[in-house]
C-alpha cells in the first residue's frame, strides 16, 4: 500500500508514526447510505477500507433524481420557477435569482432598482441562513448531536419569518419573477429585518464562542480533508469550499450582477483548505453578508415603493437562442443554461448545480482518512442532495 | 477586498474552549428560566428577548402568527350577501397551474350553451405545491389561498375536495388575510356585478345554510 | 381490581359485572388498551429518514419553535429497528423505492407511516417524472397524509395528533400484528428493470 | 466578452488549430468546433489563454437536425481571482513562459490584451456537434477534472459516449436502465 503512505504524508501537522504497510489487513468494502443520518439526504458512499483507513471512495448518486430537467421542458418559463425552489431547498431564493437572471439574459429584460435591492436582501439572508445551518449540521456530523443545530434552526426561524412575510412560504419562496419580484415587501418586513440584523451578530459571536476554539472541534477538523487550490480549480469547485482553499473567487465580485458592483464587502479566504478553514469561512461569510444587508437596507428605502417589475411581455416568449446565467449561491456557482426555440417553453433547461460539481473531488479528499473523518469532510462540502441529483 | 480567516493556531489552555462553549449553553439554560416569551407578535416589537428566552409555541393551543400573504391550499370564495360564486369557470387557473391539478367542468344551460359557472370544480390538494400561480392568475378574486394548517387526513381521497368543500364565504378570507383581500376585493365585486348583469341566470349560488 | 376476592363463583362475577361493580372482560381489555395506547402514542419515535425538502420542515418541527418533544417524539432514531413511525418526507424515486420498502420491512411492529408533503402523498410537482413514484402508498401502507409543499411544521404536528388519535382508536384484538397465524405486513420490494421498476418474480419472504 | 475579444480569441485559436477546426462563430459568441479539434482547443484555452475553470458541460438533443450537441462554459478563474484581490482587472494570460511552440500565440494574446483586458474572464462557450446515431465526443476530463461527473451525467441522460473518460457509467439511474431520458424521443413507461 504505497499510495497509502504517500497520502498520509500529505497531511501536515499530523505525525503519522504508524507504518501502514505493517498494519495491512484485508480490504473490506463498506456501504454508507442511502439512508444514513450523516449523509444530508440520500447519498450513498461505497468505501474500500484498509482497517479504518479509506482506500477508495465512490459516491453513488441518483436517489433523489427527480427528472427536473425533463419536466421543465414541458412547462412554460414561468411555471418552472417553483421547480427551481426545490433544487436546493435551503436556498430557494438564490435558486430563483439564478433562474430569473438567466431568463432575463435570454430575453433582455431590465430590472428596476427596488427589485434588485429586494433580490440582494433575499440572497444575503439566504446565505446567512445556509451558512449557520451548515455549521450546525457539520457539528451534528462531528457528534455534537443536535445542540449546535438547534441554535442554528432557532435563528433560521426568524429569517424564515421574513421570507414568509414577503413571499408567502417559508421554504419554497417562488418569489422572483422575470423582471422583478412577485410582491412588494409588506410593512412589517423592515422592522423585523432590522431586528434580525441587530440580533444576528450577537448570535454569531455566541455561536463562535460555543464552537470555534473548542478543542474537540479543532482536533477533528484541522488538517482533515485538505483540498489544495490548484486541485480545487481543476475540479471546478466553487463557493466557500473554493475560497477556503485560498482562491478568492467570488462571482458577486467578478460578474457584478445585480447591485453587487456597488456594495462594499470583503471576500474571506482560507489558508490551508481543510475542514476547519471551511467552517471558519462560513462564519466569516455570514458576517460579510450581514454587512451587505446593512448597506442594502438604506438603498431599498431610497427607491419608490411599488416599482418592483420591469417591462415584461405578458407572455414570456424569448427569441431562439441560448443564455447562461450564474450567481454566487451559498453553495457555489449556480448557473442556468437555457436554450429557447422561440416557443413559451424552454428547449433545454440545464442546471449547473454547485453541490453536484463540488462533490467531484470527494473521493480524492477522503483517501487516506479514517471513516469518521469522511463524514465531516462530506459535511463540510455543504451538499444538498436535491441539487446534486435534480 | 480579500481577508484571511483566522485559524486559531495559538496556544490555548487545554479545556478553555470547551468551558467557553459550556458557558453558552448554561447561559441559555438559566436565561430561559425567566420565562420571557421570545415571540413575534404582530404589532409589537418582534422577538423582544433577542436570542434568549422561550421560543416555543405550544402548538395546538398557541399558534405562530401567519402572514397575510401565506400560501396555503387553494379554496374558492363566494359573496356573503348574495351567495353568488365569484368563479366563472374561465380556466385561467387551470392554465397557470404547473402541476395540472385543477379540474373544471363548465356548466351548460338547457339549450346546451355554456354559462359562466363551474358545474364541477376539483383540486387535488395532495399534489398541490402551494406555488400561488392559480390565485395570481384568477382575475375574479374567486380562487385564493387558505391559511388552514389542519389538513392532514387518513385517506388520500379526502384530499380531493369537490366544489362544495372548497367554497368559503368571502368574509372568511377577509378575516384571515385582510391586506390580500383589500387588493382584490374591489375588482372581484365589480366583476361579479358585471357577470350578474350580463348573465343573470348564469351565476352559481351557494345554497344558504339552514 | 386487587381487592376482589378470588373465591367468587362465575355466577357471582357475572352478577357483579351486571351491577357495574366489576369490570367486564371487555372492559378489562379496554382498560389495558387505554393504558397501552397511551403509552404508545406518547412515545412515538420517528425514524431519521430525511429524503428531500420536507425533511427540513421535519427538523424545524423538532427545533425549539415547534418542539415535537412535547409529543414525546423528539428522539429521531437512525435505525429502523428502533423506530415506530416512518415519516416519508420527500420524493421517493424509483431508485430509492426498494430502500423505502426495505426500511419499512425492517421496522418492528407496530409501525406507522406518515406521508409528509405533496411528493410523498402523490409525487407532488414531480408526479409526471419518469423516475418518480406517484405517492409512497404505492410501496408501503400510509396512515396519515399531510398535504402541502412543504407543510408547515404545524401541519406536521397536526398530522401527528391525527396519528395519535388513530392509535387511540386501535383495539388489541383487531390490530394485525398480534395475529395468531403470524400474519406479517411485509411489503414487496420492487427491483430495478430496464425501463423502470419491476415486481420480483418471487417475494423475498 | 465583447466581439473584439472574441475575434482575437478566434484568431489565436485558428493560428494553432488545424484548418476548419472552428466551424462557426455563433451570434451569441459560442465557438462551434469540430469534435476532433476539441481536445487541442481545450488545451490551448486552458494552458495559454488561462481558462482554467470548466464550469458547465451540458448536452443538448437537436432531434430535428439529428444531432447531439455538447456545450462547454469556460471561465478564467485565476485571472478573476487576481482581479478581485488587487482590485485591478488583469488580462494577462497564465502561461508561465513562452515556449518556442507557443510564442506566436502569446504574442497574439498580448495584442488581444490591448483590445480589452477586463472582459477576458469568460465565459468562452464551446460547442461540439455529433451525429445522433454515433454520439462519440472526446472527453475533456483529462483537462478539467470538473468534467468527470458532468460527462457521466450527459452520458446518463443523452447516451453521449465520451471517449477517454476514466469511469463512464450511469450516475443517476441504475445500471440496468436501458433508456436515456433527456433525449427528445424518450417515452417513459406507463406508471
Amino acid at each position: 500500500m504505497t499510495t497509502e503512505t504517500v497520502e498520509l504524508e500529505r497531511i501536515p501537522g499530523k505525525d503519522v508514526p504508524v507504518e501502514v504497510e505493517d498494519l495491512e489487513t484485508e480490504e473490506i468494502t463498506v456501504n454508507i447510505g442511502p439512508q444514513h443520518p450523516s449523509t444530508h439526504g440520500v447519498f450513498r458512499m461505497m468505501l474500500r477500507l484498509q482497517g479504518e483507513t479509506v482506500v477508495n471512495l465512490e459516491p453513488v448518486l441518483g436517489y433523489l433524481h427527480r427528472c427536473q430537467e425533463k419536466l421543465a421542458e414541458g412547462h412554460t418559463y414561468l411555471q418552472s420557477i417553483p421547480y427551481t425552489d426545490r433544487l436546493d431547498y435551503v436556498c430557494s431564493m438564490t435558486n430563483n435569482h439564478a433562474y430569473v437572471l438567466a431568463a432575463e439574459k435570454l430575453a433582455g429584460i431590465e430590472v428596476p432598482r427596488r427589485a434588485e435591492c429586494i433580490r440582494v436582501i433575499m440572497d444575503e439572508l439566504t446565505r446567512v441562513m445556509n451558512h449557520t445551518l451548515l455549521v450546525g449540521f457539520l457539528l451534528n456530523d462531528m457528534g455534537a448531536w443536535l445542540t449546535p443545530v438547534q441554535y442554528a434552526l432557532r435563528e433560521r426561524e426568524k429569517i424564515l419569518d421574513l421570507f414568509e412575510m414577503a413571499s408567502g412560504s417559508r421554504m419554497m419562496c417562488n418569489y422572483m419573477r422575470f423582471g422583478g419580484v412577485a410582491h412588494d415587501l409588506p410593512e412589517e418586513f423592515l422592522p423585523l429585518l432590522h431586528k434580525v440584523l441587530a440580533d444576528y451578530p450577537v448570535f454569531l459571536d455566541e455561536y463562535e464562542r460555543l464552537l470555534t476554539t473548542n478543542e474537540v472541534l479543532m482536533s477533528r477538523c484541522k488538517y482533515v480533508g485538505i483540498l489544495p487550490p490548484d486541485e480545487a480549480i481543476a475540479y471546478g469547485v466553487t463557493g466557500p469550499v473554493l475560497r477556503a482553499s485560498g482562491v478568492a473567487y467570488d462571482i458577486r465580485k467578478v460578474d457584478r450582477y445585480s447591485l453587487y458592483g456597488e456594495l462594499d464587502f470583503d471576500v474571506p479566504v482560507g489558508t490551508v483548505g481543510d475542514v476547519y478553514d471551511r467552517y471558519v469561512q462560513r462564519v466569516y461569510e455570514a458576517r460579510q453578508s450581514l454587512r451587505i444587508l446593512e448597506q442594502v437596507t438604506p438603498m431599498l428605502q431610497e427607491t419608490p415603493p411599488g416599482e418592483i417589475m420591469g417591462e415584461v411581455p405578458r407572455r414570456f416568449k424569448p427569441d431562439a437562442g441560448d443564455a447562461y446565467g450564474r450567481i454566487e449561491s451559498p453553495k457555489g456557482e449556480l448557473g442556468f443554461y437555457l436554450i429557447s426555440d422561440g416557443s413559451d417553453k424552454p428547449y433545454r433547461w440545464r442546471v449547473r448545480a454547485p453541490s453536484f460539481v463540488n462533490l467531484t473531488p470527494l473521493g480524492e479528499m477522503c483517501r487516506g482518512h479514517k471513516v469518521a473523518d469522511i463524514i465531516i469532510i462530506f459535511g463540510s462540502l455543504d451538499v444538498t442532495m436535491a441539487e446534486v441529483d435534480r | 477586498m480579500t481577508m484571511r480567516v483566522p485559524r486559531h493556531d495559538k496556544f490555548q489552555f487545554p479545556g478553555l474552549g470547551l468551558l467557553k462553549g459550556l458557558s453558552v449553553t448554561l447561559t441559555h439554560f438559566f436565561r430561559s428560566y425567566r420565562r420571557q416569551r421570545n415571540w413575534r407578535v404582530p404589532g409589537e416589537e418582534p422577538f423582544p428577548g433577542g436570542i434568549y428566552g422561550i421560543f416555543t409555541h405550544q402548538y395546538p393551543e398557541e399558534r405562530a402568527p401567519i402572514p397575510d400573504r401565506y400560501r396555503g391550499l387553494p379554496i374558492l370564495l363566494y359573496d356573503d350577501a348574495t351567495g353568488a360564486e365569484f368563479c366563472t369557470a374561465c380556466q385561467a387557473c387551470v392554465r397557470a397551474c404547473p402541476v395540472g391539478i385543477i379540474h373544471i367542468e363548465q356548466a351548460t344551460n338547457d339549450e346546451g350553451k355554456r354559462i359562466p359557472y363551474a358545474s364541477s370544480y376539483t383540486i387535488e390538494w395532495d399534489v398541490c405545491i402551494n406555488c400561488g400561480f392559480c390565485a395570481a392568475a384568477c382575475n375574479f378574486g374567486a380562487l385564493v389561498l387558505d391559511h388552514n394548517l389542519e389538513t392532514a387526513r387518513y385517506d388520500r381521497e379526502a384530499l380531493h375536495p369537490t366544489k362544495k368543500q372548497l367554497l368559503r364565504p368571502a368574509s372568511y378570507f377577509e378575516k384571515i388575510a385582510p391586506t390580500v383581500w383589500a387588493e382584490i376585493r374591489e375588482d372581484a365585486a365589480k366583476r361579479l356585478a358585471g357577470t350578474i348583469k350580463r348573465r343573470p341566470d348564469g351565476v352559481g349560488i351557494v345554497p344558504k345554510k339552514q | 381490581m386487587g381487592n376482589i376476592e378470588p373465591e367468587l363463583s362465575p355466577e357471582q362475577i357475572l352478577e357483579l359485572e351486571q351491577q357495574g361493580v366489576l369490570l367486564t372482560s371487555g372492559e378489562k381489555l379496554k382498560a389495558i388498551e387505554v393504558l397501552y395506547n397511551w403509552g404508545r402514542r406518547q412515545s412515538m419515535w420517528p425514524m431519521m429518514f430525511g429524503l428531500a425538502c420536507c425533511a427540513f420542515e421535519m427538523m424545524a418541527a423538532g427545533a425549539p419553535r415547534f418542539d415535537m418533544g412535547r409529543f414525546g417524539s423528539e428522539l429521531f432514531r437512525a435505525s429502523p429497528r428502533q423506530a415506530d413511525v416512518m415519516i416519508v418526507c420527500g420524493t421517493v424515486n424509483k431508485k430509492m423505492a426498494p430502500m423505502v420498502a426495505r426500511l419499512y420491512n425492517q421496522m418492528a411492529e407496530p409501525r406507522y407511516v406518515v406521508a409528509m408533503g405533496a411528493c410523498a402523498c402523490s409525487g407532488g410537482p414531480f408526479h409526471e417524472g419518469y423516475n418518480v413514484i406517484q405517492g409512497v402508498d404505492k410501496i408501503v401502507p400510509v396512515d396519515v397524509y399531510i398535504p402541502g409543499c412543504p407543510p408547515r411544521p404545524e401541519s406536521l404536528l397536526f398530522g401527528w395528533i391525527q396519528l395519535q388519535r388513530k392509535i387511540d382508536g386501535q383495539r388489541i384484538q383487531d390490530v394485525p400484528w398480534y395475529g395468531k397465524d403470524g400474519e406479517t405486513r411485509e411489503c414487496i420490494i420492487p427491483e430495478y428493470g430496464p425501463h423502470g421498476l419491476v415486481l420480483p418474480e418471487k417475494s423475498e419472504g | 466578452m465583447t466581439a473584439e475579444e472574441l475575434q482575437a480569441l478566434r484568431t489565436r485559436l485558428e493560428e494553432t488549430l488545424p484548418d476548419g477546426a472552428i466551424l462557426e462563430v455563433q451570434e451569441s459568441g459560442a465557438l462551434v468546433l469540430r469534435p476532433d479539434a476539441l481536445l487541442e482547443a481545450g488545451r490551448l484555452l486552458r494552458d495559454e489563454e488561462g481558462f482554467d475553470y470548466l464550469s458547465n458541460v451540458s448536452g443538448v438533443d437537436w432531434l430535428d437536425q439529428n444531432e447531439f450537441e455538447v456545450v462547454y462554459h469556460l471561465y478564467a478563474l485565476r485571472r478573476g481571482e487576481r482581479m478581485l484581490s488587487t482590485g485591478q482587472p488583469d488580462g494577462a494570460p497564465l502561461a508561465t513562459g513562452p515556449s518556442p511552440e507557443n510564442q506566436l500565440s502569446v504574442a497574439a494574446s498580448a495584442e488581444a490584451k490591448r483590445v480589452s483586458a477586463e472582459g477576458m474572464l469568460g465565459p468562452v462557450v464551446l460547442k461540439v456537434r455529433v451525429p445522433r446515431d454515433n454520439p462519440v465526443v472526446p472527453s475533456v476530463a483529462g483537462l478539467w477534472s470538473s468534467a468527470l461527473f458532468q460527462e457521466r451525467e450527459a452520458y446518463d441522460m443523452f447516451g453521449l459516449q465520451f471517449e477517454g473518460h476514466p469511469n463512464l457509467k450511469r450516475i443517476y439511474l441504475w445500471d440496468e436502465f436501458a433508456d436515456h431520458p433527456l433525449r427528445k424521443d424518450y417515452v417513459p413507461e406507463e406508471a
